[in-house]
């Protein structure tokens, strides 16, 4: 029995200006629950609004969107890391990871242990006590992460969250992402310009097309989890990135026909 | 004469001996801050004669925003000191209020002007600035008698743009304001009177009329005993009410006080110009009240006929003359 | 019901209940004060007889207003601009400003009596004593409250000094500016009333709303004195709504407090 | 020279200068004038003579400032997280609120006086009345600018509308909530003074700086009526000082308005 | 003869919380004018803070440092790329990207020539007339990077500025600028977290160590000028990348000593 997905699009549209062109489908889209799936495509094509729109920020034109066959924005058990860090530069970093397990009236003790188990992965536990303006870009970007993961959700929406991110620390914490994701079991939209990070993550990738944004390719990745450092030398591996690289290179660039 | 020199230092504690009737409290409400335009009240008050009348008096000092018709009106007040023509005014709009004696036979509200002023008469204030209350009935009046127009400007309790000003022409209260202007620096200012201009309107005592009605003993005792007061104060030692004066204001020197009760005395301004004694203090005349509710008639401030005299005032309560 | 007219309703029912509260609290006072405070029947009287009155009295504060308004603005800008510019300036001179605006009006009118003369220009003065700080307050506060992030990037620009003032200061500063001339706009009718009565003048029955209310208070017209509030509160909301209109203007595009619910 | 005694020798200069000046204009004036605008001595001389009455009307003032200010405080933190809630209650209440403002103390003052009659209540309340309408306008503009990216958090967080106005909008409106703070803190000694004058209790010894502005002026005590406004000028720095004290400990770790040069 | 050094930091030492420890150095560095130098290092090592004690935004707390034998800040020529786009929100892309340019007062004509070229360049050109929050991510990305180009400095300083970019645009990007460099002859600091990049671009590759920030390695990248898709195959590439990544893997990351 196929489970019904969790995340269902039916010729989902979206125009910002009523007059001008659709900027994002309509496209259709089905994730089954427990899907890691990774949004690639050019600057400006549509992957951002598309996550808006499943996280109930963004109101579709037109077409339908449902996510677990509830009404996008009623999902209690939803996380989104914002293409910018957006902290609260009032609050300390610790407050900061606390404030969506606030939002949901966790209690104090295991608002802290919570909170702490995420800033230990992102590796910033010694910056609990600093505002935001006293962290670097990176340093922003990961408390950002820390804060969703806190949370323990059930789907996932991470947009480019390794964006602003040396190697070693991507590498490290996309381990740890699917080292969470085989404990908690959720599903992933993961936006990246990363092929290799792509492919190596997910269970499924998606190439989006600009003008307007739509699904170009929709590839499944078959390499088995665990993945590791061994992954990264298997010759399936290589060989997806590869093909990965060549589609998205296919895809016409979102501005160049209009410069 | 001699009784009233045993009564001036009254026994505070009379009223408290077992058996004595309790005081009757009566508020009355002052239209300015304590001065010798008080006077009457304060002597009355620092002598003991309203104690000794079986009441129990309380002066409420006012200010701008005294409110004294009002205050009379909802019973915060039984008696008020104010001024008559606009009285008439706030008993046509259905304020219970009955001016029972007069405090000065004539307003002393006047208009001061530098004494080389070209100013001489009425007819000559014609397209001048005068600093006024605007509220004030004798500017229509004197627009419709003369037909002539002036520029207000409200009045700001200063005379500090009179002192400054050669050419200023400003209302005030002359046996106050004189004082503080010649004390500036600035020479003795020259009076225009509004009574000389027929608009002869009294300071007056106001009480509630239900009040009054209820407690006639009361308010007769209080009028007696404030009678003897001001004929106290002009004819004898003010030192009891210049004293008492300074206590409630203490912006109050007895440079000011004398010069002010002189004027009082001086102007007649109690007793009437053209009284040969004592005997008009805090008398109301209703033949006078009659040319008021004429003059407020004729300017179209009240409706022909709408007020007697009745209704507007009484002498019942003052003492047989 | 349209989802507009249902928008349109909580305050028209607000409306609905404001003046059968206003018409029941006549009803509930006592009958020796309810003068104090005039039935709906008795305020449209005051209207009725004292229309053409106010309507004269409402065009000079409305001028007044406009005057010491818009000299507010120029002036509070202009102020504001000196006193970001350097936190020497400022330390040096916002004391003075807030002691301009601390002076009580009454000593300030014998003043302008003699030298300025009592009438509009004295009012417009005296309003603008009234509207011009909180103006200022604002402004300079908007000015400081720069992003870092963009002052960085005006200093690795090598900005002139009134450069990073008038291309970055001022427009960030607008909506703490439009702010201040939101306040600055509900006191400017109330400013030039009171100034009215302060260093106003009237003559052949030509006041502004403050002289005309300062006669119907003396002469206890209080339906006549509720009229010239509901007057001068009419021009406060006018005011407010021009400011309202720029403020849009000026921000709707870029600042975040018009951001449209979808987008 | 220390770069610190650099920086405090610019106000010191501008004192002097004003001082300077002050002195100047006093003895530029005619002599019939000069009595307007009191020297510098004549001013030392009104503190002396007057300095324990002045002390005593400032100490009513003062509480009045306070008891009004923090009530306004109070009052338009509450006003403006409701007004901030819904769009629906800003476009229903907001007239009100402004009417509020634009009511003209002349009309409250009589139903002040006959209600609560004149003294420290009342002024608390006209001063409450003054100082209060610029701290809604600010915090409410405070409240609604939130930055789009964090409404969008919370939202995502699924807050419910009171966390995220306590959690969000609040701590995010509180540069506006601070420059509201300051001008309410100019306004409220003078706005108490105002209130002492119109419906203060006139009683020696129980009344504010407002009646004691009044006697002097009536008394043609310039030099008096000059300390008085000193007077109030000095509560009114005492009450910005406190309010910027507060401002620093609640902004400087985090907002840009209180950036160090150096980071 | 060799030139005197464009950028030179002798003993450069930074520290935020004088009672804190260093944050970057004591450092020496020179760079040469016309030296391309990309600077790698784990998140939170001192990159963006080097820039900007570079740049005169920050002042340093110990050393000596000169541009162009100047004090830091002194430079008209200077153009920094930060970490974010820090658009102004109220102008449009095409006023934002004329926003250094006026600063300069340069002439209304001159700044529409250089702001079209500079947008056709990051491939915006339809863009002109949005607002900022009108943009995704990596638009905004580009229009910051453009308002830098169309400045034509001496010294550009450019903070991870294809971090949001999708590989495609990142390969164009990088081509344009190694082309503009060829005909305006600037020096560059290019801080970035990609290891296939910095070799692509640079003639010098600087490795940070983190705690405190401090040069792990100094490499020249010997490849010829002009580069193009040929020199990503060529073998010295791809052994140079190795090497690079190597090196970065061997330094520890910036905070996983503390965590
Ligand atoms: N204003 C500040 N106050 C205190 N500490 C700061 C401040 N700015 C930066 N830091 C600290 O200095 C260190 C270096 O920051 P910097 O921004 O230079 O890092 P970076 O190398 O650019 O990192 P990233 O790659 O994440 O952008 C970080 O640990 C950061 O927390
Ligand atoms: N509020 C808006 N109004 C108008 N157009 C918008 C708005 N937000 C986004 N767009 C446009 O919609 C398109 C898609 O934007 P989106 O942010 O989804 O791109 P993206 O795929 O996330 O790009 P990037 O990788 O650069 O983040 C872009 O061309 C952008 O200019
Ligand atoms: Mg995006
Ligand atoms: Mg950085």
């Amino acid at each position: 029995m196929i489970p019904p997905p969790l995340i269902h699009c039916q010729a989902l549209a979206k125009r910002f200006d009523p007059a001008g062109p659709a900027v994002l489908g309509p496209l259709d889209l089905a994730v089954a629950p427990g899907e890691f799936v990774s949004v690639l495509g050019p600057s400006g094509c549509g992957k951002s609004t598309l996550l808006r729109l499943i996280s109930g920020l963004l109101a579709p034109t037109s077409g339908a969107l449902t996510i677990a066959g509830r009404p996008p924005g009623t999902l209690d058990d939803l996380a989104y890391v914002f293409q910018d860090a957006t902290l609260l530069p009032w609050l300390r970093v610790e407050a900061n990871v606390e404030t969506l397990l606030r939002l949901r009236r966790v209690p104090a003790t295991e608002r802290a242990r919570r909170r702490d188990a995420a800033l230990g992965l992102v590796r910033l536990t010694e910056k609990a006590r600093a505002y935001p303006r006293q962290l670097s870009g990176g340093q922003r970007m990961r408390v950002s992460l820390a804060r969703a993961l806190a949370l323990e959700p059930r789907v996932l929406l991470l947009d480019e969250p390794f964006g602003a991110l040396d190697e070693m620390t991507r590498d490290h914490l996309g381990e740890e992402l699917l080292a969470i994701r085989a404990r908690q079991a959720w599903t992933a939209l993961f936006v990246t310009h990363s092929v290799a990070e792509a492919v190596f993550l997910s269970s499924r990738i998606l190439i989006l097309a600009p003008h307007p944004g739509r699904i170009a390719h929709d590839l499944a990745v078959e390499l088995p989890y665990p993945r590791n450092q061994e992954t990264r030398r298997a010759p399936d591996y290589l060989r997806l990135v590869a093909e990965v690289s060549a589609r998205l290179r296919a895809v016409e660039p979102a501005e160049a026909s209009a410069a | 004469v001699l009784a009233l020199a045993g009564c001036a230092k009254p026994d505070p504690d009379a009223s408290l001996a077992p058996g004595a009737p309790a005081l009757t409290k009566i508020t009355v409400q002052l239209d300015w801050v304590p001065e010798p335009e008080h006077g009457g009240l304060f002597q009355a008050q620092a002598r003991g004669w309203f104690r000794e009348a079986g009441l129990d008096v309380t002066l409420v000092p006012g200010g701008p925003n005294a409110l004294v018709n009002q205050r009379i009106a909802t019973g915060q007040a039984d008696i008020g000191q104010g001024e008559s023509v606009t009285t008439l005014l706030d008993v046509q709009k259905g304020l219970p209020l009955l001016q029972v004696a007069a405090v000065f036979q004539n307003d002393p509200s006047v208009f001061l002007l530098h004494a080389d002023n070209p100013v001489r008469d009425f007819k000559d204030l014609n397209g001048r600035k005068i600093m006024a209350r605007p509220a004030w009935i004798f500017l229509d009046y004197l627009r419709q008698k003369y037909a002539i127009d002036f520029t207000i400007i409200p009045f700001n309790f200063s005379v500090a743009n009179f002192i400054a000003d050669k050419g200023f022409i400003q209302q005030g209260y002359y046996i106050a304001e004189p004082f503080f202007i010649t004390q500036g620096g600035a020479p003795a200012p020259r009076y225009l009177y509004a009574w000389d201009a027929g608009y002869d309107s009294y300071g007056v005592l106001i009480a509630n009329r239900d009040w009054a009605r209820r407690n006639p003993a009361a308010l007769r005792a209080f009028l007696a005993a404030y009678i003897r007061g001001w004929r106290d104060y002009i004819e004898g030692d003010p030192a009891p009410s210049h004293a008492a004066l300074k206590a409630a204001n203490d912006k109050n020197t007895d440079a000011f006080m004398d010069f002010s009760r002189a004027m009082i005395v001086k102007e007649k301004l109690v007793v009437g110009r053209d009284a040969p004694d004592s005997a008009r203090i805090g008398r109301l005349d209703p033949a006078r009240y009659a040319t008021q509710l004429k003059i407020v008639e004729d300017l179209k401030l009240l409706p022909t006929g709408a007020l007697k005299v009745s209704d507007v005032m009484t002498t019942e309560y003052l003492p047989a003359p | 019901m349209s989802p507009r007219l249902l928008r349109r309703l909580p305050p028209l029912v607000l409306a609905g209940l404001f003046l059968a509260g206003w018409q029941g609290l006549h009803h509930a006072l006592p009958l020796g004060r309810r003068f104090l405070f005039p039935s709906l029947p008795q305020l449209a009287e005051a209207f009725e007889v004292h229309g053409p009155a106010l309507l004269g009295a409402a065009g000079h504060t409305a001028l007044a207003s406009l005057g010491g308004f818009a000299l507010a603005a120029l002036v509070a800008a202009g102020a504001s601009l000196l006193l970001a510019s350097s936190t020497l300036v400022r330390q040096a001179l916002y004391p003075y400003l807030m002691g301009l605006q601390m002076v009580p009006v009454i000593i300030v009118a014998p003043i302008l009596i003699l030298w300025v003369g009592p009438g509009a220009p004295s009012v417009i003065i005296v309003t603008f004593l009234i509207t011009f700080f909180p103006l200022v307050v604002n402004t300079t506060q908007g000015l400081l409250s720069v992003e870092q992030a963009h002052l960085d990037l005006f200093r690795m620009g090598r900005a002139a000094r009134w450069q990073e003032l008038l291309l970055l200061r001022a427009p960030a500063a607008l909506p703490y500016f439009f702010t201040g001339l939101r306040i600055a706009a509900i006191l400017a009718p109330i400013g030039a009333l009171t100034a009215d009565y302060l260093v106003g003048s009237t003559s052949g029955g030509r006041s502004g709303l403050g002289i005309t209310a300062l006669l119907f208070s003396a002469r206890n017209e209080i339906p006549g004195l509720y009229a010239t509030a509901v007057v001068g509160c009419a021009l406060g909301f006018a005011l407010v709504s021009i400011v309202s209109g720029l403020a849009w203007l000026a921000l709707h595009r870029w600042h975040d407090s018009y951001t449209p619910s979808d987008s």
